[in-house]
């Protein structure tokens, strides 16, 4: 963003870089960079107090393209160095953009610690359920099945569901949305944003040269209104095009069901209402997908705890307070000293 | 410039007064307090200023079954008034708590050494767990040995009766008694020891005082017993130390105290990311005591996510460091070389320990030369720098900031086991001397690309901050165009900019010390070679053998990439070169590639620092043939 | 185990070797190396047939004490390298033995994918909740505020719960046991042995030197009856001295909640049954802690699925049944040939 | 000995005619399928018995934007009835779909040279794309070439007009337009490609046969069409072929194969643990289409799993291999540290490519020399051998099966990403040719540890197999005691093992071919030497100067690790060395610290391989100074 000087809001525009994009055209990535901007826009940072920091792959690619700050490191660390990148500075933005294999296959590990620390960054997970960069290979959210050059009779491993294991990992704030789905997005990214410790926003994406249509049994127009159920603090679990069906607890087990809502089903009133601070919901919410169920869609959880960052930063300034900074030559001396003098 | 010594050189007279050192030994169970009477007694002998050299050597094991051969713990020392530079090839004085102690320490005494034994601890079932049929204690084996049998046990009991103390704590007093006795033999003080004790028990005065009594007591047994006067010692006079202030200093110690020093003179917040592993995790905890220095620690998931927080660190603006042992630093390698390609700063230190593989983790090797200097994918050249002294240590961390700041790269600090844990005097640096390190973080574009604008002196490109605004930039791991900056395939960009990372740390051989010779003459017969903690042995080898007429000199090599630029020239001087390492010889192969002279090796891999005689055997051996 | 010649059931000692075991005194350790062979012993397996694989730390040199076949790899790797062996040789038993620190903190990541794929290995973590092997510092499984070398302050990282990190992965059988309780623990590893495909065995263990009594508030003799819920599957959820406390259903919502049962409390047929294949269940069982509730110990969750190790050889031998082992000859003139003739 | 030439070489008479090798490119976008008409036209030239070399050119993007510079994908190669060992230098003839396939492509034509143009594809929008702000076609800029236009889309589009296709469809026929063209051009047969499109469409055969009557329309295009006489090229005869069956094959092929050859000699399974990685992955694809031939291929979750799965299978008693590039290797490190350690055998494919850090990851580079023999923590050797072509990727890969079975350690292997993709006609081996290499596992404890059991002249340890009854045993990467193999920190041990490893390895030495010389003398002026895909332009640059007198010669090295015995002694037979590398001068580094010979460097590091000119003009310039 060199250049910019005024301090008024700056548009979705004002935070795309002046390199010519290099995603395979029609690739949900390009829907996902318009989101991003447009929630930096509307959040009114200010691109030089944001980094985006990022492994390799197509995903990763993402810092390139935005007129922040962007660091493209090694696969699969991004979170580790933004965790480096936070606690030395805690008052940059943070964001982390990662793929399914980036994210969850090498850099699994760093994953689940950032989760766990609760460290204050937004971690946007582009999940296209293949190796996109490496030409196609399967990846560790590829469906069983999965015909791809690395295993041409198709894969026999079972896929892990990224928003489990956020959860399994401890984590705070656990997102779901839709690439092309723009309106929807850009809320969950400001979201996430606001929540000070790990935000993790799982976006389904489309991959159009390895996996394409990996997810149309949801995102196609003629499934959305049946598949997608987005999931709002305080509102009803409704989905349908009239939102004619709802979930509800399923009575004597911790599960849930889809049940009728409305004429010829249940009363509205009966339906579970979402409550983004139950994690016991969330991680049912989660666990829930199609022919079943919907997909849910939305904010799945956010109940936020002290970002690690602040707790590192607290008990820094504690120390220094009870025992000041001291002066090297002081620090040189701990302990006892004696002196040998000239021509002794 | 080989590493600096704490000791003027001795007036020619006394050159020869090799009986003014003494080495002694304490080795007992793990949970002996080995350990701890040693560095007790290298404080109380340093207080006395004398000089002094520690070898710490224990077991891998926690705490592994008592009196087991492999639980034993040892601490050597040796000091005396003379330039003392190794803890000692043999033992003067061995005293050992059990029999397992003394079977795997005998061999190290010298005939006609004193040994003092627990006698209580020569029990049936204990001298079965060392293995032994018989009891040595009534046998020829140690005839030619000074035998004290002493029943150390009861005496230090009865010292400490008179405090409520359970049995257990009772019997941890053994370890002051034995340093009291130790103490009185070689006449010095106790004051630092009891006010140690006194602050470390703060919160249990009994204990304070019990181990108090105890330290008192083999003290006032030594006054008041008649120990054979070959065992009583005395002192030796202060050693001829550089004048200075002093303090007891392991190299863990110091390079911490460098790095803040460095970091402090530069501007710069400290950002340690680390993960355990032996021997390199005191780094570690000396960092994470200082807190309240504003030094953040973080103890990440795994080396590599650690060595990636520096690098975080570093390109946020802080000074990154990460430390391990060879096994650890193997995993980050790919991530040093993102630092090499975004030319970030990062201090990597490695404390060396004996491998391949997990190998002996807690013994000492500097084998991971070949790793620092060669082992990355591609052509990644950074600076490496080693360590020859735990106070060396001190000067190597001020000049690793100063490389990776001044030339925008990572640097390698070689140190080893030996250093991290071996004690010495250490004569406070002069802070006025610490050079100014300030950065200058890059404030506003100047046009152009603001990453890689270069200093065209150093090759540097500019730091840039995250937060500064008109600055925004993209790095990362892909080649850079050489004026944008941005991602380039291009091919000629690339020859340029591999030829650019080459020059860059080539040059800073123009910016460092000219080698110095650190014993001997610049040029002869002989030059022994070496880098690391093989100073102390090396050097006390090349002064014995030149006080017998041999023609040999010592040339330490602090900087082992790049070289200093006169090494070739200097070393072209001698007749032969001989380089001792702890490795299969990793320094020769670079020394030969380099400047094509035929540098033999002298190799050993035991997990064993060198004897002095060892090297005096090998001089001998290389100048015959 | 060199010698053995004859058929007969071996003995738990039997599966001791001849090296001197080296863990401190007191240590946890020895209890479960014991429990380790004596569920050997009952099992009765073979030696020759039985690997232990381990990475780094006091918790994996469990395989140089037992006198099958054992191989102590590097700091987190055990997963990966059990993987290999297993996918080559099938027919043996693989156990890889592990601690919080090497199979959480560097080992994360392998721990994440064996689950997931569900590769027939027995893992035994050891969790001590500290780095025992490298004197004491914390581990991702230590409490909030624990005070270590690398953190004279106290810690200031939120802990991962093996169990929930365990579920987020994937895995089909999770169990919890205690060091010391043999009688326990036997049943637990027969049954993790039994189970076809990645099965945990989370084990506390008393890290006497750097944790003492980490776990003494529910192990403790006067805890136990308050603290310890063994489930058993199709057992009431029961415990206290005489098992009048019991666990339900919280009415409405999706959790667990203590009552007492029989005179006072709920009758004990309304007490929840458990049911080792509900996910759901088993998940609220692995995240319930004291004080509020009993930690629950036993076979929490197990529920097969084909395991990795299965499909990888079924989708080879379903190949070759296809199209045939070609032999070298033919594989080289894969594609189109031609011979140049001698002085053509 | 240097990798083995598939070319006798030819009559002496034959040996100036450098006109009989013509040099051809096809380039345009990613998606316009350059690399498939390249691959064809590679094959139908093969089936000729011409001998060819490919340089398959593609982006790191995955479809880079149509149109864009970046994006542009080319395919060069060179063939004739010579001895064809590179690509070629310069382009004859240019064929580009695009402006910017000409921007990018067009300096690399030589003077006269032809350029044939798809005019439908230079439109204002696509000239812009390439930058020109002008039609290139229209100017002087291409004055010194034959510019032949052609409206290729338009023809190709006719041609499957009758077919039943999509717009987009119809469009992908342009590449077997030009093709069939291109054939006609050198009068080469199309039916290979015919049947090869029938059956890679099989399951749409409308499409097929559209392809077809494009591929046909272009060669009867050229039928009738009056081409200019100068770019109408002619068959060039058979090469001088050794005998044998051909088929074109890259080094992925190879590889692929040669390790199952190796693996099915040794009576063992194969179990591949890879992660993907540019330009590895082939390697892992080929294996896994190799599921009925009982290859076992793990995709782990990262490259530690990879390698760490890998030694799990060698351990379990297959021949464990892992595949990956520089940065993946990097993380392998430590873990081979381990099978060093537990001697286990181990076979690790580096598919080299440019560095450092992620750098160019599609472009070719050798600098990951260091990183395979120096690249570990401790002293930790291991042979390293690397392949020189394609063809000789089938004999590297046995010996590889040989060297890791036999001595029990894990092999480097090294290769590039100009070697995995770049076609050649490939001699089949003689499968009685490949050596037996059949391992027996130990099968019964004959006292003492099965682990510690060493083959007295490879110094090799015995392989036991868990299942073995009575041969269970522990191991690991701690030391290991040289006679139990039970965890030993004993020091002289540590030594004795330590002189093991390298003993064994150094040992190799011994049990490897004589270093021969490639082409020239065996003494002489000036030696050239190389390893890996230099070989070609190598090899064309020694033999071009020896045909103007000029007394060079090359030796290419094969062992890099240990040398092989007699290296030394022929080296030291001529007067001069210079060492042509893709990296900025590993093997000289050790070339002269092995044999002190004052070794010089030609370096090249853009991510292109060299051109001969450039190694004839190194030759010339090294022999004036
Ligand atoms: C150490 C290392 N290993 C492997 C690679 C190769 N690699 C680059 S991206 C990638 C996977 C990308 O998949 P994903 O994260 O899902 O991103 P996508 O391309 O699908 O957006 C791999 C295997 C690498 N660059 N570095
Ligand atoms: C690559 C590497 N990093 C670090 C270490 C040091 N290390 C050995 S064990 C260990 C942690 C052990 O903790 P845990 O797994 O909990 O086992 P415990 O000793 O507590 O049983 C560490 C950090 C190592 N050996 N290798
Ligand atoms: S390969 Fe897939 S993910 Fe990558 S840019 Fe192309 S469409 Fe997008
Ligand atoms: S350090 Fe702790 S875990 Fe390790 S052996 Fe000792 S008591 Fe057991
Ligand atoms: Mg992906
Ligand atoms: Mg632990």
């Amino acid at each position: 963003m060199s250049g910019v000087t005024s301090p008024d809001k700056l548009l979705p525009k004002d935070f795309a870089s002046d390199q010519e994009i290099r995603w395979c055209p029609g690739c949900g990535d390009y829907a996902i960079i318009k989101a991003v901007q447009k929630a930096l826009s509307e959040l009114e940072v200010r691109p030089e107090n944001t980094v985006f920091v990022s492994g390799i792959g197509c995903a990763a690619r993402l810092p390139y393209y935005l007129a922040t700050y962007g660091f493209h490191t090694i696969h699969g660390r991004a979170p580790a160095v933004a965790t480096g990148i936070k606690l030395t500075n805690p008052d940059l933005d943070v964001w982390v953009a990662t793929g399914d294999g980036d994210g969850l296959s090498i850099g699994g590990n760093h994953m689940l610690h950032a989760l766990r620390r609760n460290i204050d960054l937004q971690i946007l997970l582009f999940n296209n359920e293949i190796y996109g960069l490496t030409k196609g290979q399967y990846s560790p959210t590829s469906r069983k099945g999965t015909r791809s050059p690395s295993t041409p009779l198709g894969s026999v491993e079972r896929p892990v569901t990224p928003a489990e294991f956020a959860f399994g990992a401890g984590g705070r704030f656990v997102a779901r949305g839709i690439d092309t789905q723009q309106n929807r997005l850009v809320p969950i990214l400001k979201r996430a944003h606001g929540h000070r410790g790990a935000s993790l926003v799982l976006i389904y994406q489309n991959c159009v040269v390895y996996n394409k249509g990996a997810f149309a049994h949801f995102t196609d127009k003629k499934n959305a209104a049946d598949f997608q159920l987005h999931v709002e603090h305080g509102q009803p679990l409704l989905f349908g095009k009239n939102g004619e069906r709802g979930l509800r607890l399923k009575p004597g087990c911790l599960g849930l069901e889809v049940v009728d809502v409305g004429a010829g089903g249940i009363p509205a009133e009966d339906v579970l209402v979402h409550d983004e601070t139950n994690r016991a919901l969330a991680m049912q919410l989660a666990s829930i997908e199609p022919p079943e169920f919907p997909i849910a869609l939305g904010v799945l959880f956010c109940d936020p705890r002290e970002s690690y960052n602040e707790s590192v930063h607290a008990q820094i300034r504690e120390a220094q307070a009870e025992s000041g900074v001291k002066d090297l030559a002081t620090l040189l001396r701990d302990g006892q000293t004696w002196v040998v003098d000239e021509e002794d | 410039m080989g590493a600096e010594s704490k000791q003027t050189d001795p007036p020619l007279e006394d050159a020869h007064q090799v009986q003014e050192a003494v080495v002694i030994r304490f080795a007992g169970d793990s949970g002996d307090g080995m350990q701890i009477a040693g560095a007790q007694f290298t404080l109380e002998t340093a207080l006395l200023g004398e000089d002094v050299a520690t070898f710490p050597d224990y077991p891998a094991e926690i705490r592994a079954p008592a009196g087991s051969e492999f639980g034993v713990s040892a601490f050597q020392l040796q000091f005396g008034s003379m330039d003392i530079s190794t803890p000692g090839d043999e033992l003067d004085v061995l005293i050992v708590m059990n029999p397992a102690a003394l079977k795997t320490n005998l061999p190290d005494l010298r005939v006609g050494g004193t040994v003092i034994v627990d006698t209580e601890a020569f029990t049936e079932r204990n001298l079965a767990k060392a293995g032994y049929s018989t009891n040595p204690l009534e046998e020829e084996s140690l005839a030619q040995h000074e035998l004290i049998q002493l029943n150390i046990s009861h005496m230090a009991a009865e010292a400490v009766a008179e405090f409520d103390l359970s049995q257990k704590e009772a019997s941890r007093s053994r370890n002051m008694w034995t340093l009291g006795l130790a103490l009185w033999l070689y006449d010095r003080d106790r004051r630092a020891t009891v006010e140690w004790l006194r602050q470390k028990f703060s919160a249990r005065p009994e204990i304070a005082e019990a181990n108090v009594a105890a330290l008192n007591a083999g003290h006032a047994f030594g006054e008041t017993a008649e120990m054979p006067s070959s065992a009583v010692g005395h002192g030796m006079g202060r050693a001829h130390m550089m004048p200075g202030e002093y303090r007891v200093a392991t190299g863990t110690h110091t390079i911490t105290l460098g790095l803040l020093a460095g970091a402090r003179s530069a501007g710069l917040e400290i950002f340690l990311g680390s993960y355990p592993i032996t021997p390199a995790s005191p780094v570690l905890h000396m960092m994470a005591n200082m807190k309240n220095q504003g030094v953040i620690t973080f103890q990440a998931e795994d080396e590599i996510a650690a060595v990636c927080s520096a690098i975080g660190a570093s390109y946020a603006g802080a000074l990154g460091v990460t430390s391990s042992s060879g096994p650890g630093i193997a995993l980050k390698t790919e991530a040093i070389g993102l630092a090499i390609s975004a030319e970030l700063p990062l201090i990597i230190v490695n404390t060396q320990r004996a491998g391949p593989s997990t190998g002996m983790p807690t013994k000492v090797e500097q084998s991971d030369l070949y790793q620092a200097v060669f082992g990355r994918n591609a052509d990644s050249p950074l600076p490496v720098i080693a360590a020859s002294t735990p106070s060396d240590c001190f000067a190597v961390a001020v000049e690793a900031v100063r490389l990776a700041t001044k030339y925008m790269t990572p640097v390698f600090v070689l140190t080893d086991s030996y250093l991290a844990n071996a004690a010495e005097p250490w004569r406070l640096p002069n802070l006025e001397a610490v050079p100014d390190l300030s950065v200058v973080f890059l404030s506003e574009s100047e046009g152009g690309s603001a990453l890689q604008r270069r200093n065209p002196h150093t090759l540097a490109r500019s730091w840039v901050k995250p937060g500064t605004a008109g600055l925004e930039n993209r790095t990362g791991g892909l080649e850079k165009d050489v004026r944008t900056g941005h991602i380039s395939y291009d091919p000629d960009n690339h020859q340029y900019m591999t030829d650019t990372r080459a020059a860059k740390i080539a040059g800073i051989g123009a910016d460092i010390p000219l080698q110095e010779v650190s014993v001997g003459a610049e040029s002869g017969r002989l030059a022994l070679v070496g880098w690391g903690s093989t100073f102390g042995p090396i050097r006390q080898a090349t002064k014995r053998a030149r006080e017998r007429g041999v023609d040999v000199s010592h040339v330490h090599v602090r900087y082992l990439n790049p070289f200093p630029p006169n090494l070739g020239e200097l070393l072209g001087g001698y007749e032969k070169i001989l380089v001792p390492e702890m490795n299969s010889g990793q320094l020769v192969t670079m020394l030969r590639s380099e400047y094509l002279l035929p540098a033999e090796t002298l190799s050993k891999v035991t997990g064993q620092p060198f004897k002095v005689v060892e090297i005096m055997d090998a001089i001998t051996a290389i100048l015959e043939t």
